[in-house]
């Protein structure tokens, strides 16, 4: 099996979804928050895999910017859920090592005296192993 | 010993490419009883049938195997030819072995041995068939048509037209269906009452035509040919045969703020009440929820001002029991609860509508008189958003999986009709893909797009935003563009799914008529038999079969018509000879089979047996082969053995079961 | 009636008032929270990786320890009640998590999902009633128009949290009703405030804020209620606008006049 | 055939009422939905029809799973057929375990005509289920066995 295969068999597996019940109807990327920050648009996640281009979507500004929100996941009419499609992707980058997009060092500049811990335990959720 | 001949079928490559037929002959040979087999491969052609008859003469075959495709395809292909041949036609059974084996496996040499297994466990059940003679039931002649909406009123003035009863049943005051609530009608712009209220009133002219408004099916019984049926005539409390229609009542009645059902709850109704002015009957209803006289004994008015003294207070719902050979369903359909799909704000904005509510909005007898307008503030829209597949092609639980077909039409339709009568108004579609397979229909759509300047977008709305100002933020995708649209909107309507009229579940289930996951009344054969029921004597007219639009539903109307006069043109019909008997001597005359079966076929009678020379007088079970329809709930009820299935009975089962086991 | 009771990391910190308020407010309506020993942090977001089981298990702890107890896990956090519900869902559903978390924990009996998790606001329905509620209002916020925010984490996903209409939710509607103020219905109310987001992209974050506070202003909102104290944060922090944000539990307190006496207690610990 | 340890391949057979889940196993098959070839069809008019006795009989012949299926409650095609063979396989499979038919070697599903997915999705299942089980050797009469 060819390396670009295996990630893309990866990503479906990571996220548990099924990129071919995808209609493109483009109701997720209707719906997103983060729609203008993001590069590959919520609609194109699901090409992305199925076209096994895994490489473009983990080096995408999109990974950082989906809020996990689940707007798209909620209102899918075909239960194809991107939202979990770009987290699966984000795994596949902070589970390397060296790879996380937050390192203790930045913490303390981003520091506010009112900021809730759950932030930053989220944060570290998200953007780190 | 039976003399039995063995059939297989190639089925061209259907079952050839996947099962060593000639391999299941040479097996069948040495299965008991069995003296002849051959391949071929079409055995339904006609040489087909020839070889089978040609071997059941110079072999003397006393029953026969056709391994072949389901025998609800052709096993009364092949009864026929075997009774063309002189063999009585219940001695042919029929081995499944294209779509329960070659069709759904892939390796030859596991479906060849589960081909000749279905082989073995035919021949074991032929062994022990018998000859079996089906009896005569009789037809009678009168149709009943559930459904008062095009697509009835279309059935039964076919039925009518051909010389035979027709009873209507509609659950509301007046027959004509949704389509009386249309404005007009794709790909022609005609005007939708124009051309419904001269079918409405043929068939309330029609001699042979008799509608029951405001009246429900309450119980069925009986078979194909003659089923019994209840109808609950609701009370109306007006006396239809001295009402005069005049209407004074309406106007006077005090109560007027019941919603109105005709336009969609977009205004309100009379407590007494006709649906819309061309209503047939011509006759109001008292709708008693909203009546002032019913909730509260005071007021009287109507009747005080009916000069025809037609207004009856007292009147109660009546049970009519009717007798018809055939029944035709057909419900119709409603659009979907929106409750599900909040993101478009249906319940939060006034000014988002459904397609069907735009309907009433555009007519001249809607809530508007014909205006566009926003229904919170009256005022025109400029801006219009519509979108499509609302709940429509959604596989999660909220909506529907199947595409409901009439509203990628009906939607250039009313963006044609909005961009002709009002120039300034724009109009823009947010579609996933635009479906206008039908004569002039993308020609329609094209002319949405050329001549009248509709904007179309390909991509789904994800969210209907109410602003404070009271315009609507629609927030949609351009997938073309690849952009994230934010438009605002006046108006937005919703191209809202269909689905079928929710009290079908509760008809097909009086009528036995399976149903699918949808509610979708099931047809006996997708492409073959599209307009009848699996239910013998059962027919299906319009959408509650499938999504359809008014060109097809009155074809379909049409073709139930034909099916049901040609049941009507008989006058008896061959019973199913599969029923139940029971042995007199096992009988122990318990009546556990009387209390199971549905059908009221099976009865007690003191009568004298011959038990091993003693000659004596005992209750015993009698069928009545008239009325049992074979289900063989009795078989198994019966605690003595007595009770036994012809043509699936106890030992040609067991037989069945032994074969596949051995 | 008791319920164990889940606390979170941010209510033992920032968000104390939001836990002091909830447990004087079920004092004064005649429940008892019971908060569960030695919890541990649920980790603010749902592991969305079918694979990720590790961090799921102090999830699964809480949950067994309120089954060990016979009671229901209550929780006040919208994202601690997101959590936990997903992660019960899973250990109720989903053979593979269930037998993988259960392997970890070598618990005497396995936990299946057997907890209910209820949020506080859950409890005021469908426990105590909204009815209930409005009779036990001593300090009736008449006048007041309050708009809910309910972000994501409460309503999302839908069938998972059965929590509310994810798309047209009343429940804090009902409960702004029942404590005697008027809710103001606002189309951004369960649109994302940006969540962690607002740690590393402040602009985003800022943006998503101000959309929902324009739209509640709009709207002729005085103030927003929240469940969430990042939301809150995000709400105060990022926003341009200036209108107030609190906690649900605050405006809870003070219908039912335990506000002062919890915040003199909070002052008297202090001193 | 040599003594040596043959493959198991499970006999399993599937009473099948004819208005909705024979016809459920047609649209399967001209679906090409594919299910194990253990699966054998015996069509009944009814899921009623299905005598207790023929279950017995099949395991006591060496079957190693049946499964019965019929229309779904409320839609039988001869009204409450359905209902009374929902009841008389409750009690039957209580009381196999007793003679030493485990549970999972008998199954009651409802497909209608519709729902050729749903029929193919079932036998799956079924025939999985049967293989775990593995050969059904405490009710088979061993002198029948080769």
């Amino acid at each position: 099996m060819g390396a670009k295969k295996k990630q893309a068999e990866m990503i479906e597996e990571i996220s548990g979804v099924n990129p071919l019940k995808c209609m493109k109807c483009g109701k997720c990327s209707a719906t997103c928050p983060s729609y203008n920050e993001m590069d590959i648009k919520p609609h194109q996640f699901v090409s992305y895999v199925i076209n096994e281009d895994v490489e473009s979507l983990v080096n995408s500004k999109s990974l950082w910017k989906c809020l996990s929100c689940f707007a798209c996941v909620e209102r899918c009419p075909r239960d194809v859920k991107p939202g979990k499609l770009i987290d699966a992707a984000r795994q596949m980058v902070v589970r390397k090592r060296e790879q996380n997009y937050l390192t203790p060092d930045e913490i303390p500049e981003l520091l506010d005296p009112e900021l809730p811990q759950q932030l930053l335990v989220s944060a570290f959720r998200r953007y780190r192993r | 010993m039976q003399r039995i001949g063995v059939f297989v079928c190639h089925c061209g490559s259907n079952i050839a490419a996947t099962v060593d037929v000639a391999k299941v002959a040479e097996m069948a040979l040495m299965e008991p009883g069995v003296v002849h087999a051959e391949d071929y491969q079409y055995m339904c052609s006609e040489a087909g049938q020839a070889k089978i008859a040609d071997a059941i003469h110079e072999k003397k075959l006393s029953g026969i195997v056709v391994c072949s495709c389901s025998p609800r395809m052709h096993e009364a292909t092949f009864r026929k030819a075997a009774e063309r041949a002189g063999l009585n036609p219940y001695m042919v059974e029929i081995a499944n072995i294209r779509e329960h084996c070659s069709w759904i496996h892939k390796d030859m040499e596991e479906a060849t041995k589960k081909a000749v297994i279905l082989m073995r466990a035919a021949v074991a059940k032929v062994n022990l068939n018998t000859p079996l003679k089906p009896g005569e039931s009789r037809v009678t002649k009168r149709a009943l048509i559930i459904g008062g909406g095009i697509a009835g009123i279309q059935t039964a003035l076919d039925i009518a037209d051909a010389g035979y009863e027709v009873d209507i049943v509609e659950k509301t005051p007046s027959i004509g269906g949704r389509m009386s609530q249309l404005d007009k009608t794709f790909p022609t712009l005609d005007c939708s009452a124009c051309i419904l209220t001269p079918k409405m009133v043929e068939a309330s002219a029609h001699e042979k035509i008799n509608i029951y408004t405001y009246s429900e099916v309450e119980k069925v019984s009986g078979f194909v040919g003659d089923f019994t049926v209840d109808i609950r005539k609701k009370a109306r409390s007006v006396d239809m045969d001295k009402c005069t229609g005049c209407g004074v009542c309406q106007e006077k009645c005090p109560s007027k703020k019941a919603p109105s059902e005709f336009n969609r709850g977009l205004n309100t109704r009379s407590a007494i009440y006709t649906p819309f002015a061309q209503a047939i009957p011509n006759v109001p209803v008292i709708d008693r929820e909203a009546c002032i006289k019913f909730k509260t004994g005071k007021c009287g008015i109507c009747s005080k001002v009916c000069q025809a003294g037609a207004i009856d207070y007292e009147q109660k719902d009546e049970i009519i029991t009717e007798k018809y050979g055939a029944i035709v369903v057909a419900t119709g359909f409603d659009t979907i609860n929106l409750d599900k799909y909040d993101e478009y704000a249906y319940s939060q904005s006034k000014d988002v509508i459904t397609s069907l509510e735009l309907e009433r909005v555009m007519n001249a007898a809607g809530p508007t008189h014909g205006h566009l307008e926003r229904l919170s503030d009256g005022k025109a829209p400029k801006e219009m958003v519509f979108i499509q597949c609302v709940g429509s092609r959604c596989s999660d639980d909220r909506g529907k999986p199947y595409c409901s077909k009439i509203c990628c039409m009906y939607t250039a339709k009313h963006a044609m009709l909005i961009r002709d009568k009002y120039p300034d108004v724009n109009v823009t579609v947010f579609y996933i893909d635009v479906r206008t397979p039908g004569k002039n229909f993308d020609e329609f759509y094209r002319r949405a797009v050329e001549q009248y300047g509709v904007n179309y977008i390909k991509g789904q709305v994800g969210k209907v935003i109410p602003q404070p100002n009271g315009k609507l933020l629609v927030q949609g995708s351009d997938l073309l563009d690849n952009k994230q649209i934010l438009k605002e909107a006046d108006m937005v309507v919703l191209a809202t799914a269909i689905e079928p009229n929710p009290d079908v579940r509760k008809i097909a289930t009086m009528l036995t008529a399976s149903i699918d996951t949808n509610n979708f009344l099931t047809e006996a054969h997708a492409k073959l038999r599209p307009v009848e029921s699996p239910t013998a004597g059962i027919f299906l007219s319009g959408v509650c079969q499938g999504p359809k639009d008014i060109p097809e539903t009155v074809a379909q109307a049409g073709a139930a018509a034909v099916k049901a006069i040609g049941l009507l043109a008989k006058d008896k019909l061959m019973t199913n000879p599969c029923t139940a008997h029971s042995d007199e001597l096992l009988c122990n005359g318990c009546s556990t089979c009387e209390n199971v079966c549905p059908y009221g076929a099976i009865t007690y009678e003191d009568k004298e047996v011959n038990d091993h020379g003693i000659r004596e007088v005992r209750r015993l079970a009698v069928v009545n082969s008239a009325l049992c329809q074979g289900c063989g709930a009795c078989t198994v009820a019966c605690p003595s053995g007595a009770m036994d299935l012809q043509g699936f009975s106890n030992r040609q089962i067991i037989a069945e079961v032994d074969a596949i086991c051995r | 009636m008791k319920y164990s009771y889940y606390p979170g990391c941010t209510l033992r910190t920032k968000a104390k008032e939001l836990d002091d308020y909830a447990r004087a407010s079920a004092k004064a309506l005649g429940f008892e929270l019971e908060e569960i020993e030695d919890w541990q942090c649920c980790g603010g977001v749902y592991p969305l990786g079918t694979d990720e089981i590790a961090n799921k298990l102090s999830c699964v702890r809480a949950l067994n320890a309120a089954k060990e107890k016979g009671q229901e896990l209550v929780t006040v956090c919208s994202a601690c009640h997101h959590v936990m519900k997903r992660v019960n869902d899973d250990m109720r559903n989903v053979e593979d998590i269930c037998t993988r978390a259960n392997n970890y924990m070598e618990l005497d009996e396995p936990y299946k999902g057997e907890t209910d998790v209820l949020h506080f606001l859950e409890v005021l329905r469908d426990k105590v009633g909204f009815d209930e509620l409005k009779k036990k209002v001593v300090n009736p916020l008449k006048g007041k128009k309050i708009g809910a925010y309910y972000g994501c984490l409460l309503l999302r996903p839908g069938k998972i949290l059965a929590f509310d209409d994810p798309e047209n939710p009343k429940i804090m509607e009902d409960f702004i009703r029942a404590v005697g103020a008027e809710p103001v219905i606002y189309p951004y109310r369960n649109e994302c405030c940006g969540g962690y987001i607002s740690l590393k992209e402040k602009d985003m974050a800022k943006s998503m804020c101000d959309k929902i506070t324009e739209s509640a202003e709009g709207f002729g909102a005085d103030m927003l209620i929240t469940a969430c104290p990042l939301c809150m944060y995000n709400l105060n922090k990022s926003s341009v606008r200036e209108i107030p944000v609190v906690y649900f539990t605050e405006i809870l307190a003070e219908a039912l006049g335990v506000k002062e006496s919890c915040c003199k207690e909070e002052k008297e610990v202090q001193a | 055939m040599s003594i040596e340890k043959k493959e198991f391949k499970p006999k399993i057979v599937a009473f099948c009422c004819n208005w909705c889940s024979y016809a459920g196993a047609d649209l399967a098959g001209s679906s090409r939905l594919s299910y194990p070839a253990d699966v054998k069809i015996i069509r009944v008019p009814c899921s009623c029809r299905v005598n207790p006795m023929f279950i017995l009989r099949a395991f006591e012949k060496g079957a190693d799973g049946v499964i019965m299926c019929g229309c779904h409650p409320g839609d039988c095609h001869y009204s409450t057929g359905n209902y009374y063979a929902r009841r008389r396989m409750t009690l039957l499979f209580s009381m196999l375990d007793y003679i030493g038919v485990e549970n999972g070697r008998t199954r009651v599903e409802w497909v209608s005509a519709a729902e050729g997915v749903k029929f193919s999705d079932t036998m799956n299942s079924f025939v999985e289920k049967i293989y775990s089980l593995g050969e059904n050797v405490r009710l088979g009469d061993l002198r029948c066995r080769s």
